[in-house]
């Protein structure tokens, strides 16, 4: 009994951060577009435009639910369905950190560990293609059917490279588990290279790592490789027939799976929760870097730009002083210790996402195709003999 | 000991000759053709003198060849002092012979072709002789077989070569089918192939009075004898193989492979000796096969048909000497017949290559002159063969004579008379070579050192071959049971010294006389002539016979009517009617067609179930 | 408890997406209702301790052979199925047949086959991916690099067959 | 509630497959016969997976894997027919791909 009432606080934890996370990673997304583009980005919805992402639900949900005539309405329904719950689904195996007791019960930070857990997220992001396929078919439209073929095929092109690379580290940990895997990783060589699998000995896995990356870009259908939403060729892809709701859940999809596939990266690539530094100086880097956040809050509500800075920005400050104290208590930190490590590395790899659709332009679609199987492929490929080479031979 | 390297070297020279001969020079090919035969000899030589007083049996085993239920067949090589006397007139006259085709063959063609297939030929015969059972003799027996039969069609090109080819192979074939017959009868029999388990399970028997299994499985290996060693009725093919190169014919059909029946029967005395009826067989064909063949030499013309008829002859005296009794006598006449036979032979082919290919005596004359060694040699081969006193034919055939005497009288006399024949139509053909005038066209020659230098060696062995004690070397193995008979001795070489003189009176002081005795002989003339019409008679009583039952029944009956009728176009017949009748299922439905695999499926799980699956 | 309940909603499940596969008129129903079966499958799968199994049930089938029929559905915008009476013989033998089929499979399981054991979940996990490349590397090897060869085959052919002539 | 006995899995295979097999027989497009193969190959599948766990024996498992993997190479070539014949005939009714015959 125990374990289901472990099981359901863990699920109602992890659901609530993950679809917080998933509402406010568009909110960031929107600001750091907008700050390389040199705008402001949302700032009229609360403070900087924070409520923001609670009112574009508001918007969605109140929005005429639109049902084009000539869709094939039961598979027009299920296709934003399926998309949205197989992009959920993934995150329930995802680990944040090593197993913790709380009021005497040992349990993992993690929803579920399973034994073949990146089988899982290969078979779950393996099937993902359905949503996407279905729904440009039964929309009856030919920008949509266009959309989704070239979804489908991107998605199975650039699944072999991303299977291919995840292979790599596999040959290194030895185990199918996330958890395993990741804590294989732990330690340090030399007492300061984190042993973690892009510095792994024998063969370190960074082009695995480039090359995951690369491939996952495709995989999630975001610039430079979003041509299935190609807004000038295809108006909008696969959900150009979809309005309210049921858009807003093939765009909450395309969020969780990016988070979900920064995640895996973490664990297979970026040693999951371990730190970057070893024991005692770790501890501290979570508590020096809000500090610093606080401190700067400050500073910009000295000179603020604009008038109402000068009252936010200091509850800014506090509020990240708050979090600052938080961590440096010891009965809290053996939480939030791997969860900073762990949060931190996502976010790094969410903002390189961010950071990417804001630099560089899209690619062409032969050009994508191209790429994937003359260039990803044979690299990724390579790489795995290598790897297994070198695991082989020492 | 190693005994498999003696056959091992002429195999090499074939093999090494028969692949790459033609890109071998001359002088290569006779390196390596002579060569071979020559280490083969002189590896024989060594091993004799290693084992020398060689008074028990020598045998390796090498693998097991067959193993077929009870039946054992080894390769298993045998060495004892009758396998000895073989070997050494195998390799040693072998050697002779392929040193004198040097010269013989120089100006022919396929010259490495013919030494590759005379070392194919040593090699088979070496098996026949080491053989350590009759399988394995067997497997000699029908090589040495093929080899007299690709020789004597060494001529390919010419009708005639190949039609004495085939003649000698199919007649052969008729015996060796009676020897294969014999070997299923031995097999039976002894449930062995070994020689040595065979005479060791006969010495239990008691000697057959009757006409046993025994007799039957003697006389059907002599089958094979008749064939091989050119007796009554399948002597024929002898005189025709004539057309194969002279050395062959020394070679073969004087020296080595025609005596292998000879050989056989003495190999298997033991058999023999408990057939008395088979011995008595053996003893009366050699007996008329010797007579027929010395009667038919007289009026040969032809150099190499009178001696290859006394080739028949004196194996039919070899086979009088074996069958009654005196086996060591006839490996005597065997080895002696070898040296002044292959003599012969080689003098014949000197005349012919000197003559450049003119065979035809009425076309020869007064050749001594321009061949001295030749005419020499000849002459001592001549006198051996008549039996002079003194001279190696006289001690062998002197030998079989006084055992036939003791045998039966009748058979004593019968063989004398047929000595004197023969020394008639020997030096005959001496006379008419080498007295006289010279009646041919081209100019003769003396032939080459490579020629004479065997000739002489194998002179000095006919004169004093007699001198080697054979019958007191082989008395371990047969008993001597001869006495010294010296009223046969003076009677036999008195019928050959008078066959001489009548000869000499007809041919070299009278020669118009001759003429006029054949015209007078008339009919008797004309029959012996012809060879007693025994070829016309095969052919109208077997050949024509067996021909028609062929077209007739074989052919018109069996093939076409059953064969060809009943079974190929009937079964097309029936799998054209099949699918007329099943085509109404090919409905080109895909559907139709799963759904009788369906039925299908269904049938065969219910037999499963019913049948296969209860445990 | 849970794995009785487990198979009987993934049973039930199956069983009625295998229906829907035969009786929907469109081809991409009965697609999706494979793709049901199969996911149902792979939930089995792990019940009976092949955890790999149900995994590469998902990767192979789900995602790789379904998604490839779902294209060419789309691909040639293949439409609902016309009748037809040209298969006269499917017609008619068909259903008797399949009952048969029916009533021999029922026949056999129950007949022929020795009590079984009960499915107790994770009793035993023999199907872990450790297990399975080890006998995959030992035993099978000449068979999966075999199969491998006919994968490499099949990929040609697929492509020169799907490849457009080129005049 | 006890546990299901191994017996109901091959009941379901059975009944899987027995649907395969309806579908092949009675569907007439093309891919749906074809998907109606691969419904058969999954029933039989489950059979090795059950066998497997009765015999305590990885042995069918391998098995199993061997038929997906065929199976994903029949489909690659089978998918590459189906796109000849559509492109040859512009059909996918299976009845009308009916010219090998008599």
């Amino acid at each position: 009994m125990n374990f289901f009432i472990v099981s359901v606080i863990k699920i109602v934890l992890v659901f609530a951060v993950f679809m917080t996370t998933l509402a406010y990673l568009q909110w960031v997304e929107r600001k750091v577009l907008a700050h390389i583009q040199s705008r402001t980005g949302p700032l009229r919805v609360g403070p900087h435009g924070l409520m923001q992402p609670l009112a574009d639900v508001f918007k969605l949900l109140t929005k005429e639910d639109l049902l084009p005539p000539y869709v094939n309405k039961f598979f027009y329904l299920l296709a934003p369905f399926i998309a949205v719950c197989l992009a959920l689904i993934s995150i329930s195996i995802i680990p944040f950190g090593p197993e913790i007791e709380v009021g005497g019960t040992r349990t993992y930070m993690q929803i579920s560990d399973v034994n073949v857990g990146i089988l899982f997220i290969l078979a779950i992001s393996s099937v993902s293609v359905y949503g996407v396929a279905l729904a440009g078919w039964s929309s009856n439209n030919k920008y949509s059917l266009m959309g989704a073929l070239r979804s489908s095929a991107q998605m199975i092109s650039y699944e072999l490279p991303l299977t291919l690379v995840i292979v790599c580290p596999l040959l290194l940990a030895n185990h199918l588990s996330l958890r395993a895997i990741s804590d294989s990783q732990a330690g340090y060589y030399l007492g300061f290279i984190p042993r973690w699998s892009i510095f792994q000995m024998p063969f370190p896995q960074i082009f695995g790592f480039l090359i995951f990356m690369v491939a996952a870009f495709a995989e999630t259908n975001r610039l430079p490789f979003d041509l299935p939403e190609a807004e000038n060729e295809l108006v909008a892809g696969f959900h150009t027939e979809y309005s309210s709701m049921k858009f807003a859940c093939f765009f909450m999809s395309e969020y969780a799976n990016m988070v979900t596939i920064t995640c895996v990266a973490t664990l297979l690539f970026l040693g999951g929760w371990h730190p970057l530094f070893p024991a005692p100086y770790s501890n501290w880097v979570a508590t020096a870097v809000l500090l610093f956040i606080a401190i700067a809050c400050f500073f910009q509500a000295m000179r603020p730009a604009r008038k109402r800075d000068q009252y936010t920005f200091p509850f800014f400050g506090i509020g990240f002083l708050i979090l600052a104290a938080l961590w440096t208590v010891p009965s809290f930190q053996f939480i939030l210790i791997p969860i900073f490590w762990f949060a931190g590395k996502v976010a790094f790899l969410l903002f390189t996402y961010i950071w990417v659709r804001g630099t560089l332009p899209r690619f062409r679609y032969d050009q994508l195709m191209h790429f994937a199987w003359t260039f990803l492929f044979p690299c990724a490929l390579l790489n795995l003999l290598l790897t297994a080479l070198f695991v082989a031979v020492f | 000991m190693n005994l498999w390297l003696i056959p091992l070297f002429p195999l090499i020279g074939f093999i090494l000759n028969g692949l790459w001969g033609r890109r071998f020079s001359k002088a290569v090919i006779n390196l390596i053709g002579v060569g071979t035969v020559a280490v083969s000899f002189v590896y024989v030589l060594v091993v004799l003198s290693k084992l020398y007083p060689l008074n028990t049996a020598y045998s390796e085993h090498y693998f097991t060849w067959l193993q077929s239920g009870f039946l054992n067949v080894g390769f298993d090589l045998l060495l004892d002092r009758l396998t000895a006397v073989m070997l050494l007139i195998v390799t040693g006259v072998g050697l002779l012979i392929h040193i004198y085709s040097v010269g013989y063959m120089q100006h022919e063609g396929g010259y490495y072709r013919f030494f590759a297939y005379l070392n194919l030929f040593t090699f088979f015969m070496l098996i026949l002789v080491m053989a350590s059972n009759l399988l394995l003799l067997f497997v000699g027996w029908e090589g040495v077989g093929f080899c007299s039969y690709i020789l004597v069609s060494f001529y390919f090109h010419e009708t005639w070569a190949t039609g004495a080819g085939n003649k000698a192979f199919i007649v052969n074939r008729i015996g060796d089918f009676g020897f294969s017959l014999g070997i299923f009868l031995t097999v039976i029999t002894f449930r062995t192939l070994d020689f040595g388990k065979i005479a060791a399970a006969v010495s239990t028997m008691p000697v057959e009075a009757g006409f046993g299994t025994l007799a039957v499985l003697t006389l059907l290996l002599f089958a094979g004898a008749t064939g091989k060693s050119a007796q009554i009725p399948l002597y024929v093919w002898l005189p025709d193989a004539m057309a194969a190169p002279t050395p062959v014919s020394a070679l073969i059909h004087a020296a080595t492979m025609v005596t292998a029946g000879v050989y056989m029967i003495a190999r298997l005395s033991f058999l023999y000796d408990h057939a008395p009826v088979a011995m008595e067989i053996v003893a009366i064909v050699g007996l008329f096969t010797a007579v027929l063949g010395a009667t038919i030499g007289i009026t040969q013309n032809d150099i190499k048909k009178v001696f290859a008829y006394s080739t028949v002859s004196q194996l039919g005296y070899m086979f009088l000497g074996v069958g009654v009794g005196a086996y060591s006598a006839g490996i005597f006449h065997l080895m002696t017949h070898a040296f002044f036979k292959a003599l012969l032979f080689l003098g014949a082919g000197s005349i012919i290559h000197g003559l450049g290919g003119e065979q035809d005596l009425r076309h020869m004359g007064g050749l001594r002159k321009a061949m001295p060694i030749t005419f020499v040699t000849l002459g001592i081969a001549s006198l051996a063969i008549s039996g002079v006193p003194g001279f190696s034919g006289f001690f062998s055939k002197d030998a079989i004579l006084s055992a036939a005497y003791t045998h039966a009288p009748w058979m004593f006399w019968i063989g004398a008379i047929t000595a004197g024949i023969t020394a008639f139509y020997v030096f005959r053909a001496y006379f008419l070579a080498f007295f006289g005038s010279y009646r041919g066209h081209h100019h003769p020659h003396e032939s080459p050192l490579t020629m004479t230098v065997p000739l002489i060696i194998l002179a000095a062995f006919s004169l004093g071959g007699g001198y080697i004690n054979v019958p007191g070397w082989l008395s371990g193995l047969y008993p001597l049971l001869e006495h010294e008979n010296k009223v046969a001795m003076i009677v036999s070489a008195s019928f050959g010294i008078i066959g001489i003189i009548i000869a000499a009176f007809l041919y070299v002081f009278r020669p118009g006389l001759a003429e006029s005795f054949k015209n007078k002989a008339g009919g008797l003339y004309t029959l012996v002539y012809n060879k007693y019409y025994v070829d016309e008679f095969y052919q109208g009583a077997v050949v024509k016979p067996l021909e028609a039952f062929s077209r007739m029944f074989l052919w018109k009956g069996i093939d076409r009517g059953i064969i060809d009728a009943g079974l190929v176009n009937g079964s097309g017949r029936a799998v054209r009617g099949w699918g007329k009748a099943l085509r109404h299922f090919q409905s080109g439905s895909i559907r139709n067609y799963a759904t009788w695999v369906l039925a299908g499926c269904l049938l065969v799980i219910f037999v499963i179930g019913l049948y296969g699956g209860s445990r | 408890m849970i794995d009785t309940i487990l198979f009987i909603i993934f049973a039930i499940l199956a069983i009625v997406s295998g229906f829907n596969l035969v009786l929907q008129k469109h081809p991409i129903s009965s697609a999706l209702s494979l793709i049901g079966v199969m996911g149902s499958l792979a939930v089995l799968y792990l019940l009976l301790g092949a955890e790999f199994l149900a995994m590469a049930q998902m990767i192979v089938y789900g995602g790789a052979v379904m998604v490839l029929f779902v294209l060419v559905i789309m691909l040639l915008n293949a439409g609902r199925e016309k009748g037809s009476t040209k298969s006269w013989f499917a017609q008619i033998a068909g259903l008797p047949l399949l009952l048969c089929l029916v009533a021999l499979l029922g026949f056999l399981i129950r007949a022929i086959l020795p009590p079984l054991r009960s499915v107790e979940f994770g009793s035993w996990v023999g199907g872990t991916a450790e297990h399975i490349g080890q006998l995959l590397f030992t035993t099978y090897l000449l068979p999966f690099e075999v199969i491998s060869i006919l994968i490499l085959i099949a990929i040609l052919g697929a492509v020169v067959l799907a490849r457009k002539e080129l005049d | 509630m006890g546990h299901v006995p191994l017996s109901w899995y091959l009941v379901l295979s059975a009944i899987l497959f027995v649907l395969g097999v309806a579908g092949f027989v009675y569907r007439k497009s093309i891919i749906t016969v074809f998907m109606s193969i691969e419904l058969m190959l999954n029933a039989v599948n489950l059979s090795f997976v059950s066998f497997s766990y009765e015999l305590r024996r990885i042995d069918g498992q391998i098995f199993s894997f061997f038929v997906m993997v065929v199976a994903a190479a029949e489909a690659a070539v089978g998918l590459a027919i189906i796109l000849t014949i559509f492109r040859n005939r512009g059909t996918l009714q299976i009845d009308e791909v009916d010219s090998m015959k008599l």
